[in-house]
């Protein structure tokens, strides 16, 4: 089944929505490469280069997502795994601020999915599994 | 690298001081002197330990929020405006890249700050801003204000805070490493800890009375009561070798009424008994955390979950309760926010105030368990140890006798599997090398096939999940996936 | 006119029913062979007496908010959305001109309703609106709906409901007459309550399930628990002789936890003595009505009082929560702040779910006391009506045997004086004519005077005032005007 | 000193503030013709002019107030007693509503004084010694 890249970026120590989500992936039938907190946007691409990965799911909960997730495509781009699939979730930005302008934002930056807090795992399986193809 | 629990002498520590202050430059406007002088001449209702003194002595739970914005003038706005929403005392929570020493990071947020008038940092940058900028703070606001963080490395971070008129620091070398860190060594965290207790140490001699307090509520998500206060105890006791005198220990709601109160009695009680056994003289106060874990997305739920916070943490007698909002699972709250949650809590303090502790025969049945299993916790420690806490702690955590459920650190052993019994109350699947006896085993085995029994299925990871997210599907108990509402 | 605790023949109800029928055009509607049937077609889902059993079994404490508003299409899409955010089981609320029987007014309060696009009537005038529009109600939701109001004279209002579908019934002879009304007799609402009662028993006896619930809270003010239980049993008595078989007794929180947890305890027990002593066979199940009297200005302080307020019914093991809103202090709530009364409670009932009845030494002592004082009063009124309950009300009122604080009604004596002891519990500082032992006398003084040396001043009417103010700024017992907050 | 008549008009049995209210004005030195809850227009024009009062205070709290109040003002006009102060208090009007246009109305139905749900009666005395020139 295919690989993902899963990690929480930036100085960033939330650890449980990241164990529930390897669980759930894995359940899924992903392979689950999960680097865990405190993961730097290179640790990431080179991650996914590694491990043949089809998409790097990053989380962002403490709110310094807009400063950390910046550039995380580009550096894809240059790494040679541009079309790779990105996604991100979590409570991305600092503040209870209106959904659709932060999912704006971060789909500018390159994500190709961008997720509300409270998003359940199956939820983005379901979809991860679509945009992959997979089944 | 080892650790030991002795006291620093202060060469030892002025050795190291040189060092520490030259990480980032605000650290060269220490002055030592002037801060000693800077504190004498401040009012004792700005002075945790006096505050907290008199709210033991009044049966009083005090009401303090987290908060932090990254500029100065902004946080002053909101320390002030959370005191007018009656908040007895004060914050000044750090943001994230300061947590990891990152002084250059936090600098571009405060710079975007600036520049976007938004906050896109999640704290007060307080290193970066330097002692004189914390003065500003203290006397902006007339109660006393304390640091709070979740910094591994606090060393620069609390020589600021400290010269900058704090009189309270929270965080710990276990309590800011475990659930904080994922590569940091506890050797390292102990160490640099050892500097932050010996500081104050120092600072109480001086005749400066510095309050500290362990962070009780580690990753905030079902941690036995046990586990934590363990945790909170050893720090305790790393403290009080340091010198530190007033200490708050910690604890963050579980959920289960007969627990919640039990755990902030038997707290109280055990660090009594071990500080006093290892002969030493120290104020204890309580603090509670309203719910740690992951809220409900709709304010008015947000709400009954800091309303029962607040009710228990009275009830229970707590010297101080940290107070959630209803923005929580959201984000960093708006100051409007920020204080409905100081004023719904502080509402139900008040009408509670005065009220006995509810010692039912639950309560003093939870009091016995978690007091057992503290105890083989900590005694197998000092054995691991051979009398040594800090020697202990590292051995300890190493082998999963100290054990923290869903923490990141690689240092934690991550063998506990915490799951809610029938009626709530926080037990472990799996003990994990927690040195319990087979009779605390049997029990948290027979409370979750119990509570297996009555959902029909076998306890397992999939009821650890189903309770992670109960809180926030409006439940304590999780209920199995697809079960109806 | 005299009244007599004996059961109504059918002759009896059918003569009078003539006349109430024709008070207003819709009683003409009223059909009750058509009644009957509608019901027995209807869901045990949406019945009363069949949520409540399950509840009694299930160890739930149901959610139930107060809503109506003077127009049918509004008032369902009202119970709808509190429906939506987690009501089990809905109101229907009456507008004060309907209750006052003044249909005329109401009717204009209706056309300037559709006229203004507002509400112009603080409730639902189902008389007005008659059986078919009560049954769309019904229908529109899928739990059950009961009719509260606060209507001396509720016989037409009755038959309406009954027919329209209405599984519960507030109100009584009493509890609808004291609070509600100036200058109407006890007499005179006894009898006309015997009447709903009889109505409701003759539904019962063609297989009709109808729950009646005493509007426990009375002025909602201070009223000791013994006060409102000695006249929710006397209203209970009253109603199994019309032959009720489902009851549902009332209390409305009065702040302190041991004495409120106490309150709910003994009602169940001292009604099933009661009723078991008389012989009758009936259900009895338990309100708890969040805090009754004036509320905070300020939403987030609210939502503390529901907070404690749910806490506290939970923990009670209250079959019902009434809830209450972040808009009390102001006016009839939007929808939305009601849901968000029903969404605070209920997140916190289901985190107490399972959890047991905290029974500390103060609850078994006010207990006990509650206990006591509602048998000295309950064997003096049946004592004064020579066995016999009705006349026994009107002579105990009379003679201030029986005595509601506050209340509005010239057949009131008005002679007590509630007071806070120092830990909130509402105590007397004059008894009146409360037929107390000595004992017990000496138990209200002791606690008042205790409270009065605590704050350096002679119990007395400022005392009762301060107290009536406490919640609105904050606190349970009430400082003297001008110390400090 | 002073004679003021109070009451809670139309249908309303809100008696707690009533009582409260009895008791501070009579503290303060008024003579208070207290008629209590469910009391009409009819009877506090009646209850002014029998006792000769210098003011009439109503209270409103259930919501129905903006019904119950209109042609209090033209009653007294009629009835000979066009310029007695008439104050009004209470919850006014039905719902949470903005505080300016509630006032208002009651003013322009006139009433001299519109008060809002929670004055303490300290406030009230105060401004009627003020208007009656009276201390
Ligand atoms: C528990 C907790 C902590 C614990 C974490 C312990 C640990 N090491 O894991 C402790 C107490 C240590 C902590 C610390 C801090 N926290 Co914290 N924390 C929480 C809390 C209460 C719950 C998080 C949680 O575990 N939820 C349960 C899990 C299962 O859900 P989840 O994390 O949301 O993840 C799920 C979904 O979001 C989604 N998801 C997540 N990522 C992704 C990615 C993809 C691709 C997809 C598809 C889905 C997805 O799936 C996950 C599984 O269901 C939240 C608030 C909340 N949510 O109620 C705040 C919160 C996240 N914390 C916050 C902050 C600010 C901090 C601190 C800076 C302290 C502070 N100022 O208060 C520090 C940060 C330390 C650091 N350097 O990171 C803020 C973030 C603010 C913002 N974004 O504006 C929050 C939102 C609280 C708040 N309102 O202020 N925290
Ligand atoms: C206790 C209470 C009751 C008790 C009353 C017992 C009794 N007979 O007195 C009971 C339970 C019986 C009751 C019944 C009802 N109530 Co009621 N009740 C309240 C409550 C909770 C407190 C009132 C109180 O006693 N406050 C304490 C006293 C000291 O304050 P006060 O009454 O506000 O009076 C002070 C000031 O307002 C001011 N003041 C008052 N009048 C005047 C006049 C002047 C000139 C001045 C200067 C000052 C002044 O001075 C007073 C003393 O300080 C209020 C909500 C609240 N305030 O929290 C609702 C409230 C007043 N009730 C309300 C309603 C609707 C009802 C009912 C229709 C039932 C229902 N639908 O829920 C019935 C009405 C029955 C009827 N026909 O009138 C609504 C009114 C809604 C609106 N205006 O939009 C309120 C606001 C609750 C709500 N938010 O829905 N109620």
């Amino acid at each position: 089944m295919a690989t993902i890249v899963l990690g929480v970026i930036g100085s960033d120590v939330h650890a449980i929505g990241n164990k529930i989500l390897e669980y759930a992936f894995t359940e899924a039938g992903f392979k689950v490469v999960n680097l865990g907190v405190l993961t730097t946007k290179k640790e990431f691409v080179q991650a996914a280069i590694e491990t043949d990965a089809r998409a790097i799911l990053v989380s962002s909960l403490y709110g310094h997502g807009e400063i950390d997730c910046r550039g995380l495509r580009e550096m894809c781009i240059e790494a040679g795994i541009g079309d790779i699939l990105l996604y991100v979730g979590g409570n991305l930005v600092v503040g209870k601020q209106e959904w659709e302008p932060v999912r704006d934002k971060f789909l500018a930056m390159g994500f190709d999915r961008v997720f509300p807090p409270a998003t359940m795992p199956d939820e983005a399986i379901a979809l991860l599994k679509q945009d992959l193809g997979v089944s | 690298m080892n650790v030991a629990n002795r006291r620093w002498t202060d060469d030892e520590l002025f050795a190291m001081r040189e060092q520490v202050l030259q990480t980032w430059p605000t650290g060269s406007e220490v002055d030592l002197r002037d801060a000693v002088e800077y504190h004498k001449a401040m009012a004792d209702t700005k002075r945790f330990s006096k505050v907290l003194a008199s709210a033991i002595n009044n049966g009083q739970t005090l009401v303090q929020p987290r908060a932090g914005v990254p500029l100065v003038e902004n946080h002053i706005e909101l320390l002030r405006y959370l005191e007018q929403a009656g908040a007895d005392c004060l914050p000044t929570t750090i943001d994230s890249y300061t947590r990891q020493n990152k002084y250059a990071e936090a600098q571009k947020g405060i710079e975007e700050s600036k520049a976007t008038g938004r906050s896109m940092l999640n704290g007060f940058p307080a290193v970066n801003h330097g002692a004189g900028a914390c003065r500003k703070i203290i006397e902006s606001v007339s109660v006393p204000v304390q640091l709070r963080h979740g910094t591994p490395d606090a060393r620069l971070l609390s020589e600021i805070a400290l010269a900058g008129g704090y009189t309270d620091i929270e965080g710990g070398g276990i309590s800011y490493n475990i659930p904080y860190a994922k590569d940091v060594s506890l050797e390292t965290t102990i160490r640099d800890w050892q500097y932050v207790d010996r500081l104050v140490g120092w600072y109480n001699e001086q005749g400066v009375e510095i309050n500290r307090e362990p962070f009780g509520p580690l990753t905030g998500t079902m941690v036995p009561p046990s586990v934590s206060h363990a945790i909170a105890i050893v720090e305790a006791l790393l403290a009080a070798e340091q010198g530190v005198k007033f200490l708050t220990l910690g604890y963050g709601q579980c959920g289960n009424f007969a627990q919640d109160i039990a755990a902030i009695l038997s707290l109280k009680e055990l660090a009594r008994e071990y500080l006093e056994k290892d002969g030493y003289d120290v104020m204890i106060s309580t603090v509670f955390h309203q719910w740690m874990g992951g809220f409900p997305q709709d304010e008015a739920k947000s709400f009954g979950v800091i309303g029962l916070g607040a009710a228990v943490a009275a009830l229970s007698g707590a010297t101080k309760i940290i107070t959630k909002t209803p923005h929580e699972a959201h984000g960093i709250p708006t100051k409007e926010a920020n204080a409905q949650g100081i004023m719904a809590s502080k509402q139900i303090i008040n009408m509670l105030k005065g009220q006995p502790v509810p010692f039912t025969p639950e309560v003093q049945a939870e009091k016995e368990i978690i007091a057992a299993e503290t105890r083989c916790i900590l005694d197998t420690v000092r054995t691991m140890g051979e009398g040594d806490w800090a020697a202990g702690t590292v051995r300890a955590f190493a082998a999963g006798v100290l054990d923290v459920p869903f923490a990141p650190s690689r240092y934690n052993a991550g063998r506990l599997l915490p799951a809610r019994d029938s009626q709530g109350a926080v037990r472990l699947l799996d003990v994990g090398n927690l040195p319990f006896t087979q009779e605390i085993r049997d029990f948290h085995r027979s409370k979750l096939e119990e509570r297996g029994r009555m959902e029909g299925r076998n306890p397992g990871f999939q009821m650890v999940i189903d309770d992670i997210y109960a809180i926030g599907k409006g439940m304590l108990v999780g209920k199995s996936q697809g079960a109806k509402k």
